[in-house]
């Protein structure tokens, strides 16, 4: 077996961290499996949300972060629409997705890491998304140099695609909230693992 | 009726059709979809799964540019949608999730704004019999299956219809005078956001759904959303080189046959974009 | 001037160790109204008692107080022993310097200045003390049983059997509930209907019992031991005295696609209708919604043909008045609603199931009548859309129950149980079919249930897998399942011929009218509440009230029966005396200074308090003002402490005996500020501290 | 000035109270007999030790306590009071705690603007089964009222008026 569970006190650690960051309560999870029966990309993922969820349970971030789960997850917010206990399990594949990329993990599907960062990095430039501009850029990153090219003069063809970028004027403005919007997940991101290590329990609960 | 009218960046490239045919629509109904200035892409999926905080600045960043038009704004995209509407619920019911994103947005909220869905606003504000009464070339004998795919209607707190079992869009058609059939897909994710980094995956997806609307004796999908039209309509090359299944099947916007039915020619709801043209068809039932 | 007897317990060493008894004892006689103190070594031993009687008739004592135990270790014996002694036992007063003092700090000066405290509050609450007397109250022996299913049907018999007069209502046409509708039973596998027919035709026949169906509970008025409860007989459109239940009108009724509730709509219905062969009383009603008659005025064929002449179109809904001593509340349960338009509006369907809208999904009572005997197949296991033999079953689990997303968080307790024997009897009869269960968990403690679920799996090879559904779709002559199995981690999708959802039990539908015209609690999904969860299962917080049965939570039928002999025997135990005997801790109105602001009517959790007129020898109404009934009170007190206008006591935790209290408590030791009643006479006791 | 009068000799008494060896937090105990009470006697029983500054006023049901009471023992020169009652959901008499609650949430403000400093007062849940929690309860409260040490502007207060 690749991973072994060794249960020291420090395995709610992770599940703070991330309960922190989606406001939601995690150990909520009683593993009944709906979310992984409704996922539509369980076929192509290793371990399905169901099991992500229990790793996050166990504190296992070895394994968390090598899982292709959270990169495969489509956003369809399926299994968040039907989670018996109303836990947003895509809000989940969200916030582990981030994580990774801000501790630095190696990402184990470079696919969609690659399509996300184009994709923004086209909305961050011009504010507004250049499909023809991206795909290509796409192509380039990904080594799959000619990924849907068939599909690219069909479009231009039928007058689909723009030969050009639009702009917006919000651009800037646009600009800025990324900035702001990183160094805030930055902040967030640290403060949560801070809190995470710091606070031994589920808190002391008083009841006066 | 004044909207305040965001497009979003698809509307204005890959799903040009939609645009135009709901601008038809809507001066058919006299509905007014007042396109808001200098607005910026939403981000789609990518940019909650980088960073949900920045989905919710830039989506605050979009309602705002609604002032000076109408609180109301109007969205076509089910993925602008989406977005728009889940930071909007989320400030309006979370104080401190709302100071974030004001704060990283730069920008106050206003609580007055509501996002619609351009289907919502047919059903809710314009209403059904009034849309009947504009309806000149019923779309008798067309077999519809109404695709919503899987944004539109969640998470739930963000439905505009019953998010397990919406008929919105087979009411509309049906006032239309369309037959829709009932199936099992309507609500199964096609994949669209990964319609370019993982193709394999979402060509299976999408093969599933197709073939169960075919199984339904649909003649043609409606949609609501250009990444499910893109991605349905124009992966049917690519599952026949896959599956050796040809579909054959016609995706169009849900504006496109209302359009029609209200009137519009078929160069007004740019009914000839599609990859897989719904054109023979149309014109051989006489709607075109 | 009071006469107070104060008795300082050594508790051997337990008390002594740590206080300094014979200084409380000295301290104690200084105390002012003290006429005696004294200490010994073990107060409540015979010598002890003896010790106390001696004093109260040598010192002529108005009040004792015994500085020992815990009130709820000795507070019986003290008073049993001052009674004894020609004293009114709720002149007694205990003062805890054990558990309270001696036990929980060191030996210290404080700790003996706190024993002398406790004491003296005591003593101050015991001068005000007034002698009570014990309620009585008349109990009428006969009793009422709200429902008529199994666990109704056994309360009824054991009381009837005990000897006491039963009045049985019922709201359908016909006794039995649900057990009536099953097929076999765990864990036994006996037909329902066999073990559950004979007790409905006792029900029947018994010269105890007085049965009511298709009637309602209207209103209930009178406390414990004296309830009028008013009986609401709804209009049957059958005279059932004439009638002799030959069945002739439902074979002619041209009335005839209603689904019938016995079989769960799998079956249609007349609208004159026995609801099933077995029922008790075999009459006939006329459901007047579906009836032609009474809709469009025209019909009567089965006045026609009915060879009684038992058909009577004018009868109209009757009210009757029964007085009972006891109440048994026995009615039972629904199944959650998978549609959208079910009874229970707060909780969301299953749409992702398509809203049960597909014939072949169907839920567990609708299985039970497939598989019955009786039922609309012939026991044969045929799916409702074609009748064919489904070759797949699928068989969800924890439906509705366990969900906090659609409201319920409870588990249903008996759809583990049923499931497994559904699967039995799938496999009993559909050889080479297989069943599958998606299930969370397999909760199967009981005598011989969980060896009954390995049966299921091992013997009749039901798979059983470990997870949730989260979608099922119909794709030509299947249903499409999907759902995960979390011990492999997989997804996982069958192809099914039919679907059966063990939906969650619910409380019936808007049975809280009923809850609230006894005044008993429920809680959040309105099942009634029991008085103790543990040491009063069976009684309600209110006097007289009893449950049995799925009304209060799950159950399945031997917890059902087993709860419904304990109410019948609640019953009887209330029953034993002629009159009954009641602490008089209880609330009284001044109804001199009563402003009759209502208040304590919304506040009193028992429903004692009423609106009295207060009229003169003309019968003019002078005024109104609130009355406790002494038999419903409680003696919580949350009336006098709401009371704005001070109108209403409690006796024996007064105000004046609490403020006192207070008083008392601070006027030892470092007291900084003159006593309010210094002019009294201060007592030295703080030089003995 | 007849205020600051009052306040003046108040605080003078004040600081003999507080340097004096002999101040003694006192704090008054409302409990409900069937829970908290025998909780209090479950500590007992088990010999666990806590401060001996608590005095406990039975009551039948924390819905009997009404806010005057206190009102009174503060008054009466007590530096804190706790009202301890059954568990929501247990009450022996269904409902009388909540309606305890519900009256304490409406007094509350008054109570206040009475002058009472709401950190004095405390309420609690405790069963009959929980006499470590009755313990740590009081150990608790009477270090949080030691800090505070004599409540004299409530007695200035009532002083002065
Ligand atoms: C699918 C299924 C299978 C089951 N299989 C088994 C099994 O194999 N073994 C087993 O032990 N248990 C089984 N059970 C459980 C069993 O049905 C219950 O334990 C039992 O029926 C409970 O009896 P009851 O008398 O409390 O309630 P019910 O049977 O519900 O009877 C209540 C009665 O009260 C009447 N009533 C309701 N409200 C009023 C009112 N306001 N006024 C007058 N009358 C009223 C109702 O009409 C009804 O007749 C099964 C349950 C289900 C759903
Ligand atoms: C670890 C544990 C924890 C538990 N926790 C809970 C809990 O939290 N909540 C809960 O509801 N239940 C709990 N229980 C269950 C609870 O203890 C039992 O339900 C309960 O004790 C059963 O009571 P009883 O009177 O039937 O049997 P017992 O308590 O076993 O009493 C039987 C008595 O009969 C006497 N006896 C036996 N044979 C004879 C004889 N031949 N002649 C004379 N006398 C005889 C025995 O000496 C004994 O005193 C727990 C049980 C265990 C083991
Ligand atoms: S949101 Fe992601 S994990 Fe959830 S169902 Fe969709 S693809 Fe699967
Ligand atoms: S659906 Fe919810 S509870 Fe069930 S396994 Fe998924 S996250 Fe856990
Ligand atoms: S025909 Fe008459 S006697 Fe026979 S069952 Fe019907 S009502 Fe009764
Ligand atoms: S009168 Fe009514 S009940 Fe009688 S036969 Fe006609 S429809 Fe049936
Ligand atoms: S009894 Fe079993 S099936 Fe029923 S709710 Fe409980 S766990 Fe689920
Ligand atoms: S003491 Fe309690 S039960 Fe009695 S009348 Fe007052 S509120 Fe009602
Ligand atoms: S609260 Fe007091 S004044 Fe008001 S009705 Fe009751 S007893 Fe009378
Ligand atoms: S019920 Fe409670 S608050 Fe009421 S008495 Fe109990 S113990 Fe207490």
């Amino acid at each position: 077996m690749k991973y072994q569970i060794r249960l020291t006190g420090d395995n709610a650690r992770l599940t703070r961290e991330i309960n922190a960051r989606c406001g939601v309560d995690l150990t909520q999870c009683y593993q009944c499996g709906e979310c992984t029966a409704g996922c539509p990309m369980t076929p192509e993922m290793d371990a399905g949300p169901t099991k992500t969820l229990r790793l996050i349970q166990l504190g296992m971030e070895d394994a968390l972060f090598d899982l292709n789960t959270p990169w495969l997850c489509a956003s369809c917010e399926t299994c968040t629409a039907r989670c018996p206990n109303d836990i947003d399990i895509a809000l989940v594949m969200d916030v582990v997705r981030q994580m990774a990329r801000l501790k630095g993990k190696k990402i184990p599907v470079k696919q969609p890491r690659v399509f996300q960062d184009v994709f923004l990095k086209s909305v961050e430039n011009n504010g507004r998304l250049y499909e023809p501009g991206m795909i290509a850029f796409y192509n380039l990153r990904s080594g799959d140099l000619f990924h849907d090219v068939g599909l690219g003069p069909k479009m231009l063809f039928k007058g689909k695609l723009p030969l050009l970028p639009h702009t917006s004027g919000n651009r800037e403005k646009l600009r800025e909230i990324f900035r702001k919007a990183e160094a805030f997940e930055k902040e967030a991101g640290k403060e949560t693992s801070r809190e995470a290590h710091a606070d031994p329990g589920h808190g002391s609960g008083s009841d006066t | 009726m004044t909207y305040a009218y965001y497009p979003g960046c698809s509307l204005k490239g890959t799903a040009i059709d939609y645009h135009t045919s709901a601008m038809a629509l809507a001066e058919r109904l006299g509905i007014e979809l007042k396109e808001m200035e200098d607005w910026v892409c939403c981000g789609a999926s990518p940019i909650h799964q980088r960073n949900p905080a920045l989905a919710s600045g830039v989506a605050n960043l979009l309602l705002s540019l609604s002032k000076g038009i109408s609180p109301q704004v109007a969205v076509l995209c089910a993925a602008c949608y989406h977005n728009m509407k889940k930071a909007e619920v989320e400030m309006r019911e979370d104080g401190k999730k709302r100071s974030e994103v004001e704060e990283i947005s730069g920008i106050a909220f206003d609580p007055e704004v509501r996002t619609r869905h351009f289907l919502d606003i047919l059903d809710k504000d314009y209403g059904l019999n009034a849309l009947k009464e504009k309806v000149v070339k019923p779309l008798s004998d067309l077999r519809v299956a109404c695709y919503y795919g899987c944004l539109l209607s969640r998470p739930p707190e963000i439905a505009f219809d019953d998010p397990e079992q919406p008929t919105i869009m087979e009411r509309l058609l049906e006032a239309a005078g369309a037959e829709t059939v009932s199936w099992s897909h309507r609500m199964e994710c096609c994949g669209a956001s990964h319609a370019v980094p993982l193709t394999h995956a979402v060509l299976r997806l999408v093969n599933d759904i197709l073939q169960s609307a075919r199984a339904a004796g649909a003649e043609v999908i409606a949609c609501a959303c250009p990444l499910c039209q893109a991605n349905l309509d124009m992966r049917q090359a690519g599952i026949l080189t896959k599956f050796g299944v040809a579909h054959n099947l016609p995706v169009v916007y849900f504006t496109q046959l209302l359009g029609l039915a209200c009137g519009a020619t078929g160069k007004e709801v740019m009914i000839e974009k599609g990859m897989v043209s719904a054109a023979p068809m149309l014109r051989a039932k006489n709607l075109l | 001037m009071s006469k107070i007897g104060v008795f300082v317990c050594h508790c051997g060493e337990n008390i002594s160790r740590t206080v300094d008894c014979e200084r409380v004892a000295r301290a104690s006689e200084q105390i002012r109204g003290v006429a005696f103190a004294t200490d010994y070594k073990y107060m409540c031993s015979d010598p002890g008692q003896a010790l106390i009687k001696k004093a109260i008739r040598e010192y002529e004592l108005d009040g004792v107080v015994v500085s020992s135990c815990s009130p709820h270790m000795h507070e019986k014996t003290f008073r049993k022993a001052v009674e004894e002694a020609g004293l009114n036992p709720f002149l007694c007063e205990m003062a805890n310097i054990r558990e309270h003092c001696s036990w929980v700090h060191e030996k210290e000066e404080t700790t003996t200045r706190k024993a002398i405290e406790l004491v003296r509050l005591m003593v101050e609450k015991v001068k005000r003390n007034v002698a009570l007397e014990p309620i009585r109250v008349n109990v009428t022996k006969r009793a009422l049983v709200i429902g008529g299913g199994v666990g109704g049907i056994q309360a009824a018999l054991d009381i009837a059997d005990g000897g006491h007069e039963v009045i049985l209502v019922e709201k359908d046409p016909s006794v039995g509930g649900h057990m009536a509708q099953l097929s076999e039973t765990f864990p036994t596998l006996d037909c329902s209907q066999c073990i559950l027919t004979p007790k409905m035709v006792d029900v029947g026949s018994h010269p105890n019992i007085k049965l009511y169906t298709y009637s309602e509970v209207e209103k209930i008025e009178g406390f414990v031991g004296n309830f009028k409860v008013t009986i609401k007989k709804k209009a049957r459109s059958v005279d059932i005295d004439k009638c002799t239940g030959c069945g002739e009108c439902q074979l002619k009724c041209p009335s005839k696609k209603i689904p019938s509730e016995f079989d769960r709509g799998l079956k249609n219905r007349t609208a004159i209708y026995i609801p099933f062969p077995q029922a008790v009383p075999a009459r006939p009603v006329i459901d007047r919604e579906h009836c032609i008659y009474f809709t469009k005025g025209k019909c009567k064929a089965c006045q026609k043909v009915c060879p009684a002449g038992a058909i009577d179109y004018e009868q109209t809904d009757e009210y009757v008045e029964e007085e009972v001593g006891g109440i048994v509340v026995a009615t039972g349960f629904d199944l959650y609603t998978v549609g959208e338009q079910g009874p229970y509006p707060d909780y969301r369907g299953y749409g992702e199931y398509g809203y049960g809208e597909d014939p072949d999904i169907i839920d567990g009572l609708q299985f039970e009548r497939l598989a019955s005997a009786s039922g609309p197949t012939g026991g044969a296991i045929l799916r409702p859309s074609d009748g064919k033999e489904p070759k797949s079953v699928v068989f969800l689990k924890c439906i509705g129950s366990r969900h906090p997303s659609k409201g319920i968080e409870f588990c249903s307790k008996i759809c583990c149980m049923y499931t497994a024997k559904h699967t039995m009897l799938y496999k009993h009869k559909v050889h080479d079919g297989t069943a599958y269960v998606f299930y969370m968990d397999i909760r199967s403690p009981g005598k011989g249930y969980d060896e009954f679920v390995r049966r299921a799996i091992e013997e009749d090879g039901a798979v059983y897998l470990r997870g949730r559904v989260s979608r099922i779709y119909r794709s030509g002559d299947h249903l499409i399942v999907k759902g995960a199995d979390t011990l492999s981690g997989a997804a996982v999708e069958i192809e099914a011929d039919m679907v059966v959802l063990a939906t969650a039990v619910m409380p019936q539908p808007g049975i809280e009218g009923l809850f609230q015209k006894l005044g008993i609690s429920y809680d959040q999904y309105k099942f009634a509440n029991e008085a103790h969860p543990k040491l009063r299962p069976v009684e309600c917080a209110t006097a007289g009230i009893f449950l049995a049965g799925a009304c209060q939570g799950p159950k399945d039928i031997p917890e059902t029966v087993a709860q419904a002999s304990g109410a019948a025997s609640k019953v009887q135990i209330l029953f034993s005396r002629d009159e009954m005997l009641r602490e008089p801790v209880v609330a009284k109105v001044n109804e001199n200074t009563c402003i009759a602001c209502w208040y304590c009517l919304e506040v009193c959790p028992f429903k004692a308090i009423t609106q009295k007129e207060i009229r003169d020898r003309k019968g003019n109404l002078i005024k109104r003002v609130a009355e406790v009934n002494p038999s419903v009170c409680t003696g919580c007190g949350t009336c006098a402490a709401t009371c704005f206008s001070n109108s209403i006591d409690l006796a024996g935790f007064t105000d004046e005996q609490i403020y006192s209290e207070i008083n008392a408590l601070m006027a030892v030791g470092q007291d900084l500020f003159p006593e309010p009643g210094k002019e009294e006479g201060e007592s030295p006791d703080e030089q003995a501290a | 000035m007849e205020e600051s009068h009052g306040t003046e000799a108040g605080t003078e008494r004040v600081d003999q109270e507080t340097t004096a060896t002999s101040w003694e937090p006192r704090i008054v105990a409302f409990i409900c007999n069937w829970c908290t009470y025998t909780g209090a006697d479950l500590a007992g029983t088990s010999r666990m030790k806590y401060p001996p500054y608590v005095r406990v006023i039975k009551i039948p049901c924390t819905g009997r306590f009404d806010p005057l009471f206190m009102i009174k023992a503060f008054e009466r020169g007590a530096d804190g009071v706790l009202v301890s009652g059954c568990h929501p959901g247990d009450c022996h008499y269904t409902a009388g705690n909540y309606n305890a609650r519900r009256k304490y949430t409406v007094f509350k403000d008054l109570l206040a603007t009475l002058g009472i400093d709401m950190d004095r007062v405390r309420f609690s849940w405790i069963s009959a089964s929980e006499g470590g929690k009755w313990v740590d309860t009081i150990k608790h409260f009477t270090e949080v009222i030691r800090g505070k040490g004599p409540f004299r502007e409530y007695r200035e207060m009532i002083d002065v008026g």
